[in-house]
């Protein structure tokens, strides 16, 4: 195991390389971002000045080269916006959406595994039929429209909630219920057809030969022979949530990456996009890799 | 005590708490007026114009130059005293060519010198002469002379408060501080957060949870006893490019303008308090000139002049791209769509096109791209300053950056005007507003734009011309 | 009426299919008594199976619907029980050997867990549950059974793997154990081993055993009565003694008539040279040498039977031959080529030329596929063998030759039994009509009569195309009859080779004599008479 | 050969009804599919003669009759579902917007699921290095923000309709890429694929016929509700300026423009949000319908149904 996660890593170490390549020169193909940071009026000296101290007035082989050098010294640049080291940035905002994200994901799975599940074993009966209803319109109803009613309802109205901010556990509440929706409609209806398949398998019938729980022959014994497409689904929920929660972070003032990264990009605050997306990027890797593993651990036949 | 905090919810995120920023509304909002104080400032309450602030009192000199003289017994938030070494680095500061701050670009083609006369005077020579140098200095914020020149975190100033907390994203704390020079405000404490949804901000401040929003959406103003319309110095327009056919034909021109009904958007689209506009700052501009009509509806007169101008062989039929920013004021894209509307009942073709902040600045600003084609862009000024010289140059001189006409005659006024003072200087900017609106028909002036703020009860505020750049919390005081 | 430990009234038992209602059995009657054993006899498809899943809750319902009968255990209609109640009874009161130990094994989790399991399940604790899972395992001879706890099923060989079935099943001294072919894949030492292992748990704790099985031998050795089925009817009932003296119905006779093992052994072909020959084949698993060193040559036409221990590396020969696994040493040449190190491309070309039947016919049929498409694939990659016009009709001649029905072709996998399933697998093999099929214990679940009917068919195939076989199997009667060579392995190496006269008639090695020794014989009467000398020796 | 053992009636089997027939029975058995398929030929229907039929009429404009409440009939019927903020009948512009709306949704689906799934398929059952490069490309697509993609397609490509699918496309590739991949690992061990080696089969044939069956139901629960996702992202991508820009609309722009109106007109967003929820409930019962039909240990769910219905 050891040695794949080495020879992952350095897999893995080449894509986020290409990724740089990527980022950095794509990216600067959408304009410069000295008229965006000046006002309008800003004069002439000014520009020149400002294009000066970013370096923008290299060639872009030699930003390239500039950037790469610093970035093995871990150093990954000034942020313009922000007049700060873009990574400070982007590791305060990060924190944040880990947070998030490693919350509604484990509520997402466990809801959502149980509910699929569920409406699986009686496919066509009463809980299948709603449970379906309502992780379909879940999975397919606009984020802010959810997140408006919620803060209209529970915390204008009601007064149970905040509306936004981060300051103590309830303000968690509505970003997460929000956050949590979408994932698990569509994780509910993953699991639910990976379960209609393995729930009528053969081991299954020795487990009700053995007389097990009809609880652990669902969660214990064809779950898990389920899980398969069921992680990658999650693993893909939570990548993109690692990449930050835009609708969330923007409603609720929640200081997420998301946003900074939107910002940063329509901004043209290069250094903060290529942190972020160096940040968001191991993380996802990391994810990746811990689903391959989770593959390896959950199905011994593939593992080799 | 506590309750005379208060917690503010801002729009915009502010990125940087840097003084020589805070002409950017965003950090200006939060620090100016509050953290750090200016040599003057505009009154923009009444009309007493601009007021003495650090300055006790100035004078031109023969020279041109002009004189401050520095208010006493001030000290800065570190404890160090305030004198006429502050003022200097703190001008030094904004034009040293190792940082970009925002505050030099009113100084453009300016040089200025600062020189200490004494601990309470000092001296500034432009050049050339700047006939209204106490307006300008109102925006440059005041440092300690041991602030370094890069740019700093904390900021340190003489203002009634200081900065007591700042965790970025969540929140800013501004404290009252208790040896300030001057009357002490109201407000012990004020807290700052953002949120960049209008309907949140609302719902913040009715569920109590923040005192004031100062800007909100025209559709969540529906409550009279906290919600506040206020002329907001921003000015919607279109800026045409006279250098490409057909919008270089004047009565294209004329005719755009004659083909958009403006009345129709005021209180649907547009706010019922905003006003239609006739220059591209607001009425409460120096020189304005009052006698300058709105264009009036006529679609048929638009469509005949031109036919008239097809007649002489102008490429009317040539497809005019409009390009407005997306999220650039509230109902934009609805707005845009209207005006299309209007503009092909007129006779003209219009595509309309939404884009994104960077995309809009490629065709806003010079250089333009060579293979601009026709276009029109829509957009918003902001003019705050009660000056036009803060707009003039820039939108009408021929080698204004944001420029779409050439003309010698504006060119010459401009040059004239701002170097003008008292009447002359009115005078002047009121031929300027009737020229480049009457006779060239330069741009096509839509609205000034009318912002909401939202106050919780129990706060004695009222949002001004100012509100979208400034909020002083010394005008903040508590009902009952 | 006296009550019996178990008693099945009266059950019919219906699927739904797309075309219409399979009636699988109708009105079966029976019933075991303490300490009592009864074999169930009869043709592939009868109902067997599926007659004995209804005492378990087992059938799904739908497509499945119990449209009468009732099942008597403990004085109660385990058919009016709760869901709850029935529960309680599964595993610890009754329990089953599935017909199909790798499809019923969870492949995710390892067999010590699972066996442990069905102990605590019914309220054992971890501790005893691991420590019995430990004795239940070395009892049915699975080596190194402490590693072989923490193992997953498909790291076991088809006989292992029936074993844990067994030990699973045991775990909780049931009162009644219904057995669906339990020895199909074992030799038959460890048949021996695994039956005297049933009879002493009977004598310990008195269970009913009721044992689903084809092979007269094991019905010989251990049943007192028997009813035997035919197309889901129970068509005669009795003593095992009598049943066998004198069978009443028609289909018993032709069953007891059909037992292999009675023709002349064939003569060995005269010596050729061999279309494939094979060195020195290694295979590791781990530290584990499932093959070590295994070599042999085969002749055009020729039937090789590969006898020996469950879990010798048979299977793990034929998988490699095929290149489904790779070696880790060693050659096979095919008619001069050797097939270990052929590019894939040429690989491809070879195909045709080798099939198999596989151990395990339930994994190895797409259940996508309907039986049309199953065996007509042979000709969508083949498309020189038979143009697409005669697809049907040949299809339909194949399903006959291995004695199914035509109209079988558009039903799915999930809806034959266990011996149908090798018959449509067997028909696939042949559709190719290939030069070397190597048969993975391929009529091993067949009823006897089947079985010679397809045993016929093969030597058929063989004499008039020269197909050449590898016959893996453990039924030596069915070796006797077919073989031309049998070869013995044990433990990964050949321990004897030879014609089958010469191995059956004067086995050399110790192994390979044990293993004859402990062939059953279809007559009780015989049986009996070597119980009674067993018992003789050992006492 | 001798006499083949007797077959008896026990499993004697009529002959089976016509597959279309069967088909229709099954469909006719889920009530809900049904309805869900109804409900998708007519957002098909709309998307094909919307725009012909009511294009005027959803662009007139009425700033007199700006966000018109719902169910205020004596409008008119067109006027139903209320009015947007330039007082175009909402009804109209939902019909009119479906046929952007689908084919952008469809577009970028489809496309991302045909190339995922492909590229799936090869990591999951080409050698380990060919599969190990696509997962590490899949990687850098999945951690490179769909936004800069936009921008960047925007800047480089200009803004139209098949660039929206296209970054729509690429974003949605790597959560096929991977299911598809995970499935391929454990369903390639499965013996029948192993039998399928034996007889000769290509790769290709395999990887299409024995291994793409069972992983495209979860393929088709995925896509069907990235039909949602998309419509949705699509609103976004316009806010870029990139793709269907107005008077052009979709039910994802209408969404967004009329989210700034949500807390005092909730219709405006609510009618286009509602079609897409229903688009996709539609799609997904139809999807869950198919499962169950084309999964022959499945299917007696719906046969039974159709008869017992009968
Ligand atoms: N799900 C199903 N749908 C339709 N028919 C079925 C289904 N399951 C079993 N059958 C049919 O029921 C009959 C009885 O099957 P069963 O498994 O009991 O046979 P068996 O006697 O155990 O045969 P074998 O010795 O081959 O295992 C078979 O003809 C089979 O085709
Ligand atoms: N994937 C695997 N991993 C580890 N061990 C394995 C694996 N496959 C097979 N083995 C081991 O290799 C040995 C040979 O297995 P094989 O299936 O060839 O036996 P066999 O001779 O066919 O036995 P049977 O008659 O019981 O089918 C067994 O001991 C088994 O445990
Ligand atoms: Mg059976
Ligand atoms: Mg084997």
């Amino acid at each position: 195991m050891l040695t794949f996660i080495r020879k992952r890593s350095v897999a893995s170490l080449v894509s986020l390389v290409g990724l740089i390549v990527l980022v950095f020169f794509l990216s600067r193909l959408t304009g410069d971002p000295t008229d965006l940071y000046l006002p309008i009026d800003a004069t002439d000296e000014m520009r020149a000045q400002f294009r000066d101290i970013y370096g923008l007035d290299d060639p872009l082989i030699v930003q390239f080269g500039r950037y790469v050098g610093d970035l093995v010294q871990l150093d990954f640049g000034e942020s313009i916006r922000k007049a700060r080291p873009a990574i400070d940035v982007v590791l305060e905002a990060f924190v944040w959406t880990l947070q998030l994200a490693l919350i509604t994901m484990a509520l997402v799975t466990v809801a959502a595994v149980v509910v699929g599940s569920l409406a699986a074993f009686r496919v066509g009966g009463f809980f299948d039929r709603v449970s379906g209803i309502v992780s379909l319109v879940a999975a397919s109803a606009p984020d802010f429209w959810i997140a408006i009613v919620a803060i209209v309802v529970f915390a204008v109205g009601l007064g149970w909630l905040p509306t936004s901010g981060t300051g103590t556990v309830w303000h968690w509440i509505l970003p997460i219920a929000v956050l949590f929706i979408r994932p698990f409609g569509l994780i509910v209806q993953v699991v639910r057809g990976s379960m209609i398949s393995t729930l009528s398998s053969a081991y299954v019938k020795t487990a009700r030969a053995k007389g097990v729980r009809t609880r652990s022959i669902i969660f214990v014994h064809a779950l898990r022979n389920a899980m398969l497409p069921v992680i990658t689904v999650i693993g893909d929920q939570a990548a993109s949530l690692l990449n930050g929660a835009v609708v969330i972070e923007t409603i609720f003032g929640f200081p997420g990456v998301g946003k900074l990264m939107i910002d940063s990009i329509l901004q043209r605050d290069f250094t903060v996009v290529l942190a972020s997306i160096i940040v968001t990027a191991l993380a996802i890797f990391v994810m990746n890799l811990l689903i391959d593993l989770a593959y390896a651990a959950l199905d011994p036949r593939i593992r080799n | 005590q506590d309750d005379k905090a208060v917690t503010i919810v801002l729009n915009e995120e502010v990125d940087v708490m840097e003084p020589c920023m805070a002409t950017r509304s965003n950090i200006g909002r939060v620090i100016l007026g509050n953290v750090n104080e200016t040599l003057t400032e505009l009154d923009v309450r009444g009309d007493q114009g601009l007021m003495p602030r650090l300055a006790e009192s100035w004078e031109q000199m023969e020279d041109g130059s002009w004189r401050f003289n520095l208010r006493q017994g001030v000290t800065f938030s570190d404890g160090s005293t305030f004198d006429a070494q502050d003022v200097k680095h703190s001008f030094d500061r904004v034009f040293d060519p190792t940082i970009t701050c925002e505050s030099a670009r009113y100084f453009g083609g300016m040089t200025v010198t600062a020189t200490v006369v004494d601990d309470r005077t000092i001296d500034f020579v432009v050049d050339p002469v700047q006939p209204i140098l106490p307006l300008l200095v109102s925006l440059i914020t005041i440092v300690p002379a041991e602030t370094p020149v890069e740019f700093v975190r904390e900021p340190v100033g003489t203002g009634p408060y200081a900065v007591t907390e700042w965790s970025p994203g969540q929140q800013i704390v501004l404290t009252r501080r208790d040896d300030y020079w001057g009357e002490a405000p109201e407000v012990s404490q004020a807290t700052y957060v953002v949120r960049t949804d209008p309907a949140v901000r609302a719902a913040m401040v009715e569920a109590g949870e923040a005192d004031i929003a100062p800007t909100i959406s025209q559709d969540d103003a529906t409550n009279p006893a906290t919600d506040f319309p206020y002329l907001n110095s921003e000015t919607v327009y279109f800026r045409l490019d006279a250098s490409q056919a057909p919008v270089s034909d004047l009565r294209v021109r004329q005719a755009l303008n004659m083909a958009i009904d403006r009345e129709a958007f005021i209180g649907t689209l547009v706010p019922q308090d905003a006003l239609l506009a006739t220059a591209i700052y607001p009425p409460t501009t120096q020189g304005w000139n009052a006698d300058v009509p709105v264009p009036a509806y006529d679609p048929e007169g638009a469509r005949a002049l031109l036919e008239e101008a097809r007649a002489d062989g102008v490429a009317v039929d040539t497809p005019i791209t409009i390009m407005a920013r997306t999220a650039n004021f509230p109902n934009v894209t609805e707005v845009m769509e209207a005006i299309q509307q209007m503009l092909q009942e007129a006779g003209f073709t219009v595509e309309l096109q939404m884009v994104e902040v960077a995309e809009h600045e490629v065709y806003y600003s010079k250089p333009y791209p060579t293979d601009r084609g026709a276009y029109i862009i829509a957009a918003m000024h902001d003019n705050r300053m009660g000056d036009p010289s803060f707009s003039a140059y820039f939108k009408y001189h021929s080698e204004g950056r944001q420029s779409g006409i050439a003309d010698p005659k504006v060119d010459d006024l401009i040059t004239r005007a701002s170097a003008a003072t008292g009447e002359e200087r009115n005078q002047l900017w009121s031929e300027l507003q009737a020229y480049v609106h009457d006779e060239l028909s330069a741009d096509v002036l839509l609205f000034h734009m009318v912002g909401f703020a939202r106050v919780a009860e129990r706060i004695d505020w009222t949002p001004t011309i100012a509100t979208n750049s400034q909020l002083q919390l010394s005008e903040i005081g508590f009902k009952q | 009426m006296p009550d019996h430990l178990l008693e099945v009234r009266n059950l019919s038992v219906e699927f739904h299919t797309a075309a219409g209602v399979v009636k699988a059995v109708r009105n079966v009657s029976w019933h075991v008594d303490r300490g009592e054993t009864l074999a169930i006899l009869g043709e592939s498809g009868s109902g067997k199976s599926v007659s004995t899943a209804a005492i378990l809750d087992l059938i799904d319902m739908p497509p499945g619907r119990i449209t009468s009968g009732e099942i008597r255990f403990d004085g109660r209609d385990l058919l009016r029980l709760g869901a709850a109640e029935r529960r309680d009874i599964n595993g610890r009161r009754i329990a089953m050997i599935f017909q199909d130990p790798l499809s019923h094994l969870n492949p995710v989790y390892t067999v010590g867990w699972q066996i442990v399991e069905t102990m605590t399940a019914h309220g054992q604790s971890r501790a005893r549950a691991q420590a019995e899972a430990l004795r239940l395992v070395t009892r049915v001879g699975i080596p190194d059974p402490a590693a072989a706890l923490r193992k997953y099923p498909h790291e076991f060989s088809g006989g292992q793997r029936q074993r844990l079935m067994i030990a699973m099943a045991l775990a909780m001294k049931p009162d009644v154990l219904i057995a669906d072919e339990p020895t199909t894949a074992l030799d038959v030492t460890v048949q021996a081993e695994v039956l005297a292992l049933l009879k002493e748990l009977q004598r310990e704790t008195g269970m009913g055993v009721v044992i689903i099985t084809h092979d007269l031998g094991v019905v010989a050795e251990i049943a007192d009565r028997v009813v035997v089925m035919n197309s889901g009817e129970i068509v005669e009932a009795g003593n095992t003694r009598e049943v066998y003296r004198s069978p009443q119905h028609p289909y018993t006779r032709k069953l007891i008539g059909a037992a292999p093992g009675k023709g002349d052994m064939p003569e060995p072909l005269p010596r050729a040279e061999p279309v494939l020959k094979v060195r020195d084949v290694v295979k590791t698993y781990g530290t584990f040498a499932a093959l070590a060193g295994v070599g042999f040559d085969l002749m055009p036409g020729e039937t090789l039977a590969v006898v020996g221990e469950s879990g010798s590396g048979k299977s793990t020969l034929a998988r490699i031959l095929l290149r489904l696994d790779e070696p880790d040493a060693g050659e096979a040449l095919w008619k001069g080529r050797d097939l270990f190190r052929l590019p894939p491309a040429e690989l491809f070309a070879l195909r045709r030329d080798l099939q198999m039947v596989f151990q395990d016919p339930t994994q190895s049929l797409n259940p996508r596929m309907t039986v049309f498409q199953l065996i007509s694939e042979a000709w969508a990659i083949h498309p020189e063998i038979l143009p697409k016009a005669r697809w049907r009709a040949r299809v339909a001649e194949l399903l006959a030759q291995v004695g199914l029905k035509p109209e079988h072709a558009s039903r799915y996998p999930h809806q034959f039994s266990g011996g149908q399933r090798q018959r449509i697998a067997i028909a696939r093999a042949l559709a190719l009509e290939p030069e070397l099929i190597i048969c993975d214990e391929a009529v091993s679940a067949l009823d006897v009569s089947v079985q010679a009917q397809v045993i016929e068919l093969l030597t058929k195939l063989r004499r008039e195309m020269g197909i050449a076989f590898i016959f893996i199997a453990h039924d030596l009667p069915v070796v006797r009859d077919f073989a031309d060579h049998v070869m013995v392995m044990q433990k990964g190496r050949v321990v004897e080779y030879g014609t089958v006269r010469q191995v059956f008639e004067a086995p050399r090695e110790p192994y390979t004599q044990a293993l004859l020794a402990a062939g059953l014989d279809p007559d009780p009467e015989v049986q009996a008479a070597r119980r009674a000398e067993r018992v003789a020796i050992r006492a | 050969m001798s006499t083949a053992p007797a077959m008896t009636d026990g499993t004697a089997l009529p002959n089976e009804p016509s597959a279309p027939r069967r088909f229709l029975r099954m469909l006719w058995a889920d009530k809900f599919a049904l309805a869900a398929l109804l409900f998708l030929l007519l957002v098909v229907l709309m998307a094909v003669i919307g725009p012909a039929l009511l294009g005027e009429v959803a662009q007139k404009q009425n700033l007199r009759g700006r966000n018109a409440p719902p169910f205020e009939w004596d409008r008119g019927w067109l006027w139903w579902m209320g009015a947007d903020s330039l007082g175009r009948p909402l009804f109209a512009r939902i019909i009119v917007a479906a046929r952007n709306t689908m084919t952008v949704a469809a577009g970028a689906v489809l496309a991302s699921a045909l190339i995922g799934t492909t590229l799936g398929l090869i990591a999951g059952y080409a050698s380990r290095r060919v599969g190990e490069a696509i997962m590490r490309l899949a990687d850098v697509i999945m951690s490179f923000p769909s936004l800069l993609l936009a921008v960047i397609v925007l800047y480089i490509l200009g803004p139209s309709v098949t660039n929206v699918i296209l970054v729509l496309a690429i974003t949605r590739i790597p959560v096929y890429l991977r299911t598809t991949r995970a499935e391929v690992l454990e369903i390639r061990e499965r013996m029948f694929v192993s039998a399928a080696r034996v007889m000769g089969a290509s790769s290709r044939r395999i990887v299409l016929r024995h291994i793409l069956p069972v992983v495209l139901p979860t393929l088709m629960t995925i896509a069907t509700l990235d039909f949602a996702y998309v419509m949705l992202a699509e609103s976004a991508l316009s806010f870029l300026g990139i793709g269907i820009q107005p008077p052009e609309i979709t039910w994802g722009l209408m969404i967004a423009q009329g989210k700034e109106h949500l807390t005092r007109a909730w219709w405006l967003s609510f009618w286009p949000g509602l079609a897409i929820i229903l688009t996709t409930l539609s799609l997904n019962l139809l999807s869950n319908w198919m499962r169950i039909a084309l999964d022959p240990t499945q299917r007696w769910r719906l046969e039974m149904r159709g008869r017992t219905d009968a």
